[in-house]
């Protein structure tokens, strides 16, 4: 069973975390990986760079400018990701924007996943129709869950025609913005989570977008599954570096 | 919403609905009656149209052939970019939204964004690359006599594309109030059909204004230089399943095509992802996209619009670069001999002359983008006038 | 050569023969059926005319009254100087000249000269006051680029008066192969007509545009700002004998009539010679010709060309003076209401809704003599924008 | 009879000096016009300085500029020449641009003249059909000649018309030029001289521009009465002031 599948059965609200591969360092990926294993995160995104990330605010295009520099690319987070499985348990899932997989070749890409031992994709420009008429084959050919993403503008037809394709669990985006414009949550939030939650759907939900510390974790978390953190864990990285990682993540543990 | 292969709309969710409601909704409302009616109002009475179609007497003497300048330069704010602006203006207020956003590389764009929010009196927010911003300087003036809120793109190079990457944040951060009125045939569907239809005028005015000269509604060849592609598309529009009619698409090879300081993205370029539409564009082996180089701030984008990636696989139209110097030569020589000083961009267009050879009775219109009054600076740096 | 008592050709006999060969010509040639044929060719698909009479909604509900906007920043080159200068070119061309040359202010007349040169092929010299080059350093490049030669005027307060006396120098010094192609409805006879019958294809247009609009093809009001006053002599001169329709002249107060720094020629002006023509100008109680000042380099001309004199003389006119504070404000304003920058001469007509009520069913059509991107350093500078 | 025709009625080649009022001191005027009669000079033209001298060269613009700079206005000038026909009797001729005079008033400027001694007028820019029409009583009822100019360009016609309304001589300009413009005069020059010699003009012929030395001073009388030097002499008093006129004209007279 898929491990996504499987960590979704647990009982426990899911804290899930999204890096930059190569930031700060080239070679932190693994590093980074294991620590947040290590410190009780339940699963784990991990951002393929990309030169043109238009759904990011600062904070991840900075992380993604850099980790480019650095040298990242695609061959090079598989080579390093080669033996990731030997030492983590949790789910990997693999975030990036669509043209560099385009580049790699879709199926190719699907393959190097399945082999080092990724669980899952967020393309977050492959949209819903696009996939399900021609990718989605693919994926489930290599055991790869997609996970889509729905926003406070999503009708409630579209959010049941991406439960309806979803096999994992639904990205929920917090609020209409980038990654990292929120300073908490407020009514209409609340409204939206709950709103959802009422559908009823066949997948559960992780919230992501502006969760940054315990209390919106919290929130977040009320009616959803569980929760990503992105933009603020790559800040506590660029103040605070790698070591920093059990600190940060013992505050949601609390 | 494809040309071909080319096309659809890789936009994250976040931007769905928004481009659905247009998707849905702009057909139907640029067909009714009342939209058409201001829409042809505003083209003649603000904008200036018909723009001529001007024999090049001088020019034509010297290439020893027959040329016809679309004089897209005459139109209010110096380019073709303001019949799209009018449009989709006039489809914003009818979707009810209260809010612009643009994104602008040279200005031209954001210039003409700016005077069609004046003109409505809407809230208007351009975004543009720091770099541009400091070379661009009129056209920031300009947006910023006209009321705009000219916003820098700080993030990549600081240009066209990471502006186009700002606007497009904007609207996802802004998605119920805003309309994104985007600059050229690029972008997800259904911009780069949308775009095309409002420039398509050009090549519409062509037809009845060539009639009028050449007893013929078909001229021989229709050239345009290509950036985006959004006055190529207005000029090819009406001709594309005209078969008689070439199509000639120039694009800036900067430095020399293998230079590695070039914009010839159909050259260069291969198949991808770039803001929201499948096409050629400029990029890594790693899929990663470059930055283009040119010395014209209307050409320099990594991509180019699916129409124009499709009629380059096609071979519909024939795609021709031209260098920096080349484009500045002609541009100075089109100055000199008709009187008439030419955007950088239509510049490429006209350096075609000194490579392609035409028959004495080869009619060739080309679609004269823009005025040189924005480029007034490279020129005079360039020949040290 | 005179309007009432205001005209002639004062004139050194040095330039008795050129004065007198234009003279006797120039109503013989432009009746020409093959001059009038090329003349509005060339305004059609060169110029871009006719150019729109745009109805300012905007504006028009701001001061509760029917404006319309005579868009002659629409014309090649960006304002209606060119009208003149291809009539002119035609002119010099079939008298058999080789070599054109021209004064200008803030450069707008200079352009159109280099450019119909540059069109026609024709040698072009263009003087300009040394303090003008360096401040209109735009227009300077513009011309130079359409292969012109600018030379400095450094006499006097080396502006446009003392550019306008280097012309006539040359003039006196080239007196068989030049013609003198003067920017303005000043200069001895027949200059004064023939400009004004060049821009009466202003009012002309006016006229069944009007009629299209309003179903009559007189308005109420008709108004200009006034330099020299060829803008004001092409949107007149068709309503010169129409007693229903009410001009209004508008001059460049600068920074208040009474305040030593104006340049309103018909309140302070006196009867007297500049440039060959019997005006009022600006002038010590003996005779010496003053500098006037606007932030206009196109209004600070110290006379007023002889037609308005009379015009002013008789009160067929209303002469209205704004100050630069005044004209800058509406310069803006329309910016910002109608999505048109300005020329800041146009800008001074703009400002006198500020001060003279009008009806809400006046219809006014104002002259936009020009575009105002020229104007942008002074516009910015000026609202630290 | 008027001073002019007396001094035409002379056998000699007559040398006419033109200067500006009012320079290079506001003051010279009496002296440089004293000056030039103790140097053995025919005539006088003493130039009214005016703010755009659009038939002027460089240097009489310059020299006009300094002088309304030093204060010379059209009253001081009369103020100035109020006593002059007690010590100088040669004609002198007031040569000014048309507007300083109509503001004046034609009629007082005229009689102005005539009070002081001012034999004649130069107007550049009064044309000779304006003058002949509303202007010519006034000048003949105070007795005052004015001059009129031709230029190699003036047809036959014209010559002929200004020569029957001229009654003193005619100011000669010696080619298509502002003043102080030529080097010299060459072959074109010396047949309009003679083209015009030989129409046997009612008037004597004095010729003006570009003559700056004995040579040109020579060949311009060749045909002609006299010549007028303007330019060059106010070279000379600009680099080597008012104490040089003696030398100055002294190459003339040799």
């Amino acid at each position: 069973m898929n491990r996504i599948i499987q960590k979704l059965q647990e009982p426990q609200k899911l804290l899930s975390i999204y890096f930059t591969a190569g930031y700060p360092e080239l070679n932190d990926t693994v590093t980074i990986i294991k620590s947040l294993e290590d410190n009780g995160v339940d699963m784990i995104e991990i951002g393929l760079p990309f030169s043109d990330p238009l759904a990011d605010g600062p904070t991840i295009q900075d992380s993604s400018t850099a980790a480019l520099k650095n040298g990242m690319s695609s061959n090079l987070l598989f080579d390093q990701l080669t033996n990731i499985r030997e030492i983590v348990k949790i789910p990997l899932i693999i975030m990036g924007y669509f043209n560099p997989i385009l580049q790699f070749g879709v199926e190719d890409f699907c393959k190097k996943c399945q082999e080092v031992g990724i669980d899952g994709l967020i393309i977050p420009d492959l949209p819903a129709d696009v996939y399900n008429e021609h990718y989605r084959h693919i994926f489930e050919k290599y055991g790869l869950i997609n996970i889509f993403l729905i926003t406070p503008q999503t009708s409630e037809e579209r959010v049941k025609f991406i439960d309806g394709i979803s096999n994992g669990f639904i990205y929920m985006v917090s609020s209409a913005s980038v990654t990292g414009s929120q300073s908490g949550f407020g009514n209409e939030q609340e409204a939206y989570f709950k709103r959802i939650h009422n559908m009823q759907l066949k997948n559960p939900q992780i919230v992501g977008f502006g969760i940054k510390d315990k209390e919106t974790f919290t929130q977040a978390t009320q009616y959803a599954k569980g929760a990503i953190i992105g933009s603020a864990f790559i800040k506590n990285l660029t103040f605070n570096g790698v070591n920093s990682i059990e600190l940060f993540t013992k505050q949601f543990k609390a | 919403g494809y040309y071909g292969e080319f096309g659809g709309a890789y936009i994250p969710e976040m931007l769905y609905p928004n481009i659905e409601e247009l998707r849905q909704n702009y057909l139907k409302i640029t067909a009714e009656p009342s939209f058409q009616e201001e829409f042809h109002a505003l083209l003649k009475d603000y904008v200036g149209r018909p723009t001529p179609l001007y024999y090049a007497k001088r020019l034509s003497e010297k290439f020893n052939t027959k040329i016809y300048l679309k004089r897209e330069d005459l139109n209010h704010t110096g380019a073709h970019k303001v019949n799209n602006t009018i449009g989709q203006i006039l489809l914003a207020q009818r979707l009810g939204k209260t809010r612009i956003i643009a994104e602008t590389g040279a200005g031209q764009h954001g210039v003409a964004t700016a005077t069609v929010c004046a003109l409505m009196g809407i809230e208007c927010v351009v975004y543009m690359g720091e770099v541009d911003i400091a070379r661009q300087a009129p056209n920031v003036a300009r947006m910023k006599m006209l009321g705009a809120k000219v916003v820098p793109a700080t993030s990549g190079s600081k240009t066209l594309k990471d502006a186009t990457n700002e606007a497009m944040r904007d609207w996802i951060n802004n998605p119920v109030d805003t309309h994104y009125i985007v600059g050229s045939v690029v972008g997800p569907h259904p911009y780069p059909d949308m775009v095309a239809r409002f420039q398509a005028v050009v090549s519409e005015e062509i037809k009845w204004q060539l009639r009028e000269k050449e007893g013929r509604s078909n001229p021989d060849y229709v050239m345009a230089c290509v950036g985006g592609g959004s006055n190529a598309a207005g000029a090819f529009y009406h001709y594309l399943d005209e078969k008689d009619v070439k199509l000639i698409a120039v694009e800036a090879a900067g430095k020399g095509v293998d230079t590695g300081e070039s914009a010839a993205t159909s050259i260069l370029g291969k198949e991808g992802i770039i803001h929201g539409s499948k096409t050629l564009l400029m990029q890594t082996h790693d899929g990663q996209i470059t930055e283009p180089y040119s010395i014209s701030a209307g050409l320099d984008y990594p991509g180019v619009g699916p129409m124009h990636a499709h009629l380059f696989k096609t071979g519909r139209a024939e795609f021709i670069a031209i260098t920096d110097d080349d484009a500045m030569t002609s541009g100075l020589e089109l100055s000199q001999l008709e009187g008439i000083i030419p955007a950088i961009e239509t510049s490429h267009a006209l350096a075609v002359f000194n490579y392609k050879k035409f028959k004495p009775n080869d009619v060739i219109v080309i679609n004269l983008s823009g005025r040189g009054d924005k480029d007034l600076d490279t020129y005079i740096k360039y020949f040290k006038l």
